[in-house]
């Protein structure tokens, strides 16, 4: 009998290996990601729109934001509550959008790896700052002129 | 294996593009928001410092742009409840292109009054 | 050369092919070649459903289905075939239900079952619910099921290779009685890889041929555009003989000008037949079961209409199905496939308008000859050692002269899964036939002769001409005279051919290549069938001769085995021989077929 | 044929013109086919094929036409013709549909009908992709009945609300159009898309099976059901009309029922 040249495997299950799925992610990281930005989502929508009502709206709108405004707001544990969540839900969930999104588009692991740095840095480099401003803030700072504070500050 | 031609741009419908606004606006929304959380930072600085940021926003320019935020907020924010209630709610897959158009009309009515009344406050320049 | 060794390599992953498969692969080493993705193979085109005595919604016995299977073939039946195959059925829905098929159910959650033409109670005394079903895509969740099945037992595919050649070595032995023949045995197939042009020798100690029908030799059909009798082809020119080459079925109700199939389940749950004056003509050729009588008599009842001036539409040239007095949820719930078809096909909505319906070529009767262990016969008597056949290249015989409905997948199951087994248990004890030094070299030729051809017939039109003439003149209704003047068209049609050009010269993918090599299969099975009905002078179940427009049990009551013979001529066609084969009988006497 | 003459009993009075009838409408089209074949060029380019055609024509027969009178090295898959095999999935004007199922009157046909491969899978030679990968994640969601119950002696009942619960993601044809109409899959193939999960579906609602949970664990992968963002091409291509998102978005909850 005639040698055998060699003996391919059927097609079936030749798959390029763009395709192939490298070992399974145990555990239900994908899972909470993706209830978190529904929960956060509802949360946010309260938030967000309270504060856009609330900033831009009411009154003379953008034109009274200023220092006063902020601090007047920040005086008030109610809204550093409500600026508070509304920073880390707002974070934590555009971070994590945005993290979907480098894992669709990036192609190379390397450029998604340094992509997700970046991305996880910002926000922890955000989100502490905010918090601190929020936490550390004085509505009355020391030195400052008295126009610009809040009306509720002491006179210096 | 042949690289895959290009081809021409593939006709979604109403899911498509409400998911292609719905990923624009939230990326915009989080660029944003890095800038907004840092010039808020600014109130630690001085009230000065803080200040003077904040009236670059007062410009007639910025107010279009703070415009297309809250538009893009709003959409994403209208179009993330659609999103949640086909989700969770049985007949959301079968009435999705009719809850798009539910966010787009609400996204309208909201954005109108808004819309006047914002830039009236831009432009005739308040205090 | 490259050599493939396998225990068992099926050709064909059809219902009958993945059948086997499933038998044969959790036995033995397997290999299944197939030139369509498996879940592509027409089985899945069937709808209405799969017979089987189950006796879940009234009163049945698998005796009762023998009898209407040889009666509905017209008694040219093997009974014995008959009676394994009414008797396996049961076994054969109840597997298929184990392994997941989700068949529609009773109120008390057993499979439901339906009616069909031509399956009664006690012998003809009134229509009985047999045909178990999954909505009107029976065949879809058939073959659906057996895949994932195959996937689950993980048989090996060698998806889009296209067998060309059987091969077959031959040893001089002698019979019981001293006289001396050929005994052929079978070594492996040769298969053309479609994706990169190569060839692939397949050794196996068993080969089972399951590759289907050869409806595309007919204009109007139900089958695929792949269904081009390859494996009878590839038989016969391995001379191996094909049986009652002459019985092919019209459906009564393909979508007129089109061929697409509305099942006969349309009318199984209470669609009419009617002609242009509203009549409900089928209460004059079968009073008692009328639009439910077998589909041979249907179909010609329909041609006879039209032929009298009673058809519908410009032309005149087809009847109406008419089902606007169901209710359309229930339309919906049972029917929703076929309804959709003639919408979408059409454009006429079914539950207010009738439905332009005429026959359509559906099946082939005849095949490769087997004996009840789907074995091949080389002839009336001698077994091929380890060649299988089942499914529609098979030709057993349970069809006799006219296959009733829902018996073909009920076909495939037991006669599959016979093959599957049969074939493995040979495996095991059975050495290789050796493979000839050069087993390709006939593949290799025909091939590469097709990839150069540089003449000036195009194929496309080749074929066009021969299913034409197929459909004028062999269809439900046939004589002489159009039988002869199809052998001259067929004749000038194989001389163009040899003067054909392709256009794509390439490896990759050429299916250019490969339409014109089913041209060949097509045309060597058009002849067969052509010859074998030109012999047969009587009219008997799917084959009407209006020349001899009764039944001639005298003369006739056999099957007819063609031959490839080139010394031999039969109806003066050379390289074909025309013998016959004694009907089986056990327990039923022929009698005056009538519903 | 000898028919006895009973006049049949039932005989109804038909609306004229019932039935379709008239002439059928001829017209000319374009047909604009991607072409691709590496055994000639690296490239690929658009052929224009201008045809006749008629008005019960599919864009199947349109492409039967260009390689059977025009061009043979035309090449695509095909075999049922009627929309039951799954073969023919392509993009034709920018969204994926059966090419034997698309007829061409319902096309705007005073512009040339665009038709390529479909997206995301490799492309082998014109319109034929390379549907490996596509099986290969059908193969991984185990599409097949596990039961470790006892062998009934006759079928496993089911009532037919059970049997009705997974109807839908039975009619399931495998075509592709679905799964290679999804940007999610168009990004880097590892998703394992719509059909997949719709033939998980079948079994995980099917009252008779017991592996709905190992099923649930697979799909809860990173490239699983998270993966899929509600986009709805897959729901819009089917051309079994399988409410493809609907049965993804039941069996994200089915992940989370059983997990929380
Ligand atoms: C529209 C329609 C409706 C029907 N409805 C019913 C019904 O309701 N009830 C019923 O009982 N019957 C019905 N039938 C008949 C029945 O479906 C078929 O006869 C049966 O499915 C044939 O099965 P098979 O396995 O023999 O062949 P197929 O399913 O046709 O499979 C053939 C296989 O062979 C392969 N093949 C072919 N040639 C080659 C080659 N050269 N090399 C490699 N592989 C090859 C193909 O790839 C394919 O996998 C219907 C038929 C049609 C067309
Ligand atoms: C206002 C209320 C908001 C609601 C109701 C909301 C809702 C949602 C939902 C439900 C998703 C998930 C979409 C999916 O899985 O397909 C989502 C995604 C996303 N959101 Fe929001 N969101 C809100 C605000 C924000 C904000 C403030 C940001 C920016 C910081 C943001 C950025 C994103 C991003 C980047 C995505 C990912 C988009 C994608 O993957 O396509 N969202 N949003
Ligand atoms: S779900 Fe629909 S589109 Fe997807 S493969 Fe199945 S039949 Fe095709
Ligand atoms: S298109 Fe893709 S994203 Fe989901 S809804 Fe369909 S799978
Ligand atoms: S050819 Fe079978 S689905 Fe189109």
């Amino acid at each position: 009998m005639a040698v055998s040249s060699e003996i391919q495997a059927p097609r079936s299950g030749r798959v390029a290996p763009k395709y192939t799925r490298h070992g399974s992610s145990r555990g239900n990281f994908e899972m909470l990601a993706w209830l978190f930005m529904r929960v956060s989502g509802l949360v946010l929508v309260v938030l967000i729109f309270g504060h856009l009502f609330v900033n831009l709206m009411v009154g003379e709108g953008v034109h009274a934001i200023d220092f006063g405004f902020v601090a007047g707001k920040w005086a008030d544990p109610f809204w550093q509550i409500w600026d508070l969540a509304m920073l880390w839900l707002a974070m934590l969930h555009g971070t994590n959008g945005v993290r979907t999104i480098i894992n669709d588009y990036a192609d190379k692991d390397g450029t998604r790896f340094w992509l997700k740095t970046v991305l996880y840095a910002a926000t922890a480099v955000i989100i502490v700052l905010g918090t601190l401003v929020i936490f550390t803030f004085n509505p009355c700072p020391p030195n400052a002129a008295a126009e610009l504070l809040p009306s509720f500050c002491p006179a210096p | 294996m042949s690289k895959t031609p290009a081809g021409t741009l593939y006709r979604g419908r109403e899911g498509m593009w409400s998911w292609v606004g719905h990923r624009v606006t939230g990326v915009a929304i989080f660029f944003f928001l890095l800038v907004h959380v840092l010039d808020t930072a600014l109130v630690r600085v001085s009230p000065e410092a803080y200040n003077v940021v904040i009236a670059t926003y007062k410009n007639p320019f910025m107010a279009l742009l703070e415009a297309g935020l809250v538009a893009a907020i709003v959409f994403h924010a209208f179009n993330g409840l659609r999103v949640i209630l086909v989700d969770f709610w049985k007949k959301g897959p079968k009435y999705q292109a009719q809850l798009l158009w539910g966010v787009v009309g609400l996204w309208v009515l909201v954005m109108v009054p808004f819309l006047i009344r914002h830039l009236t406050l831009a432009f005739t320049g308040g205090h | 050369m490259q050599v493939h060794k396998y225990d068992v390599v099926i050709v064909g992953a059809g219902g009958a092919g993945m059948r086997a498969a499933i038998e044969s692969g959790q036995r033995a080493r397997t290999a299944v070649l197939t030139k369509l993705y498996p879940t592509r193979s027409h089985t899945g085109a069937a709808q209405g459903g799969m017979c089987a005595a189950l006796a879940n919604v009234e009163e049945d016995n698998w005796e009762w289905h023998t009898f209407d299977t040889v009666k509905g073939g017209d008694y040219l039946v093997d009974q014995d075939a008959a009676e394994v195959m009414a008797k396996e059925a049961i076994d054969a829905v109840l597997d298929l239900e184990k392994m997941g098929l989700p068949f529609n159910r009773t109120p008390e959650g057993k499979i439901d079952q339906r009616r069909f033409g031509g399956h009664t109670r006690d012998h003809g005394k009134s229509p009985v619910r047999r045909a178990c079903y999954a909505a009107d895509r029976t065949g879809h969740m058939i073959l659906q099921t057996l895949y994932q099945n195959c996937v689950k037992h993980n048989v090996e595919f060698y998806n889009e290779y296209y067998v060309l050649d059987l091969l077959i070595v031959e040893e001089d032995a002698t019979r019981e009685d001293g006289s001396a023949y050929k005994q052929k045995r079978v070594a492996g197939v040769v298969s053309y890889d479609l994706a990169s042009g190569e060839i692939h020798v397949f050794q196996g100690k068993s080969v089972v041929f399951a590759s289907g029908g050869v409806g595309k030799v007919f204009k109007t059909t139900s089958n695929a555009h792949t269904l081009t009798g390859d494996g009878m082809g590839i038989a016969f020119r391995r001379g191996i003989p094909l049986e009652d080459m002459e019985f092919f079925q019209f459906h009564p109700t393909g979508l007129a000008g089109l061929g697409i199939l509305l099942s006969e389940a349309a009318r199984g749950e209470g669609a009419i037949l009617r002609n242009s004056d509203g009549e409900r003509f089928m209460e004059r050729y079968a009073p008692t079961i009328k639009d439910l009588a077998p589909r041979d008599i249907v179909a010609r009842s329909m041609a006879n209409e039209v032929r009298e001036g009673r058809g519908c539409g410009p032309n005149k040239d087809y009847v109406l199905l008419d089902l606007t007095h169901l209710e359309p949820a229930h339309i919906d719930a049972k029917l929703p496939d076929i309804t959709e078809f003639a919408r979408t096909y059409l454009g006429v909505e079914p539950y207010t308008d009738p439905v332009p319906v005429f026959p359509t070529a559906h099946y082939a009767m005849g095949g490769i000859p087997t004996n009840i262990k789907a074995e091949v016969l080389q002839d009336n008597d001698t077994v091929v050692p380890g060649l299988y056949a089942a499914g529609e290249v098979a030709c057993v015989s349970v069809h006799g002269s006219n296959r009733l409905g829902t018996n073909s997948l009920l076909d495939i199951n037991v006669f599959g899964k016979r093959a599957g087994i049969a074939a493995a248990e040979y495996a095991k004890t059975a050495e290789y036939v050796e493979v000839p030094e050069d087993a390709d070299q006939f593949t290799i030729d025909l091939i590469e002769q097709v990839r150069s051809a540089n003449g000036t017939e195009r194929v496309a039109q080749l074929r066009k001409e021969l299913q034409d003439t197929m459909d004028a003149n062999v269809q439900v209704f046939r004589s002489e005279q159009t039988l002869n003047e199809t052998l001259n068209v067929i004749a000038s049609l194989r001389e163009r051919y040899k003067n054909i050009g392709i256009q794509d010269r390439g490896r990759r993918f050429n299916l250019d290549l490969l339409e014109a090599v089913e041209l060949g299969f097509l045309l060597d099975m058009a002849q067969v069938m052509t010859v074998a009905a030109l012999h047969r002078e009587e009219s008997r179940g799917g084959h009407f001769r209006e020349d001899f427009p009764d039944r001639d049990d005298e003369k006739f009551m056999k099957h007819s085995m063609a031959y490839k013979d080139d010394l031999a001529t039969s109806e003066s066609v050379a390289g074909i021989r025309l013998e016959t084969k004694p009907v089986i009988f056990t327990r039923y006497e022929p009698m005056v077929r009538k519903y | 044929m000898t028919a006895e003459t009973v006049e049949p009993a039932s005989k109804v009075e038909l609306a004229p013109g019932v039935g379709g009838g008239g002439e059928i409408p001829s017209f000319d089209i374009t047909l604009k086919v991607r072409r691709y074949n590496p055994e000639v060029s690296e490239e690929a380019h658009w052929d224009d094929f201008k045809l006749t055609m008629y008005g019960t024509d599919r864009v199947l027969d349109a492409l039967h036409k260009a390689k059977w009178e025009h061009d043979g090295s035309v090449s695509f898959r095909r075999s049922c013709a009627h929309g039951v095999c799954g073969s023919d999935a392509m993009r034709i004007n920018g969204r994926n549909r059966l090419a034997c199922k698309t007829l061409l009157k319902d096309l705007d046909t005073s512009k040339p009908i665009l038709v390529e491969p479909i997206k995301g899978l490799p492309v082998e030679k014109d319109l034929i992709v390379d549907m490996e990968p596509f099986f290969q994640s059908y193969r991984e969601i185990m599409p097949f009945l596990i039961n470790s119950g006892h062998e009934p002696t006759r079928e496993r009942l089911q009532s037919a609300e059970d049997r009705e619960r997974f109807d839908d993601t039975t009619k399931c044809i495998l075509c592709a159009a679905c799964t290679s109409s999804c940007p999610v899959f168009w990004t880097d193939g590892q998703y394992f898309g719509p059909a997949a999960i719709v033939n998980a579906h079948r079994f995980i609602f099917d009252s008779r099976d017991d592996a709905g949970d190992m099923r649930l664990e697979i799909l809860n992968d990173k490239e699983g059901v998270w993966r899929c963002r509600t986009v709805f091409n897959c729901t819009e291509a089917c051309p079994r009309g399988i409410q493809v998102t609907k049965a993804i978005s039941e069996v994200k909850n089915a992940v989370l029922n059983r997990k929380i």
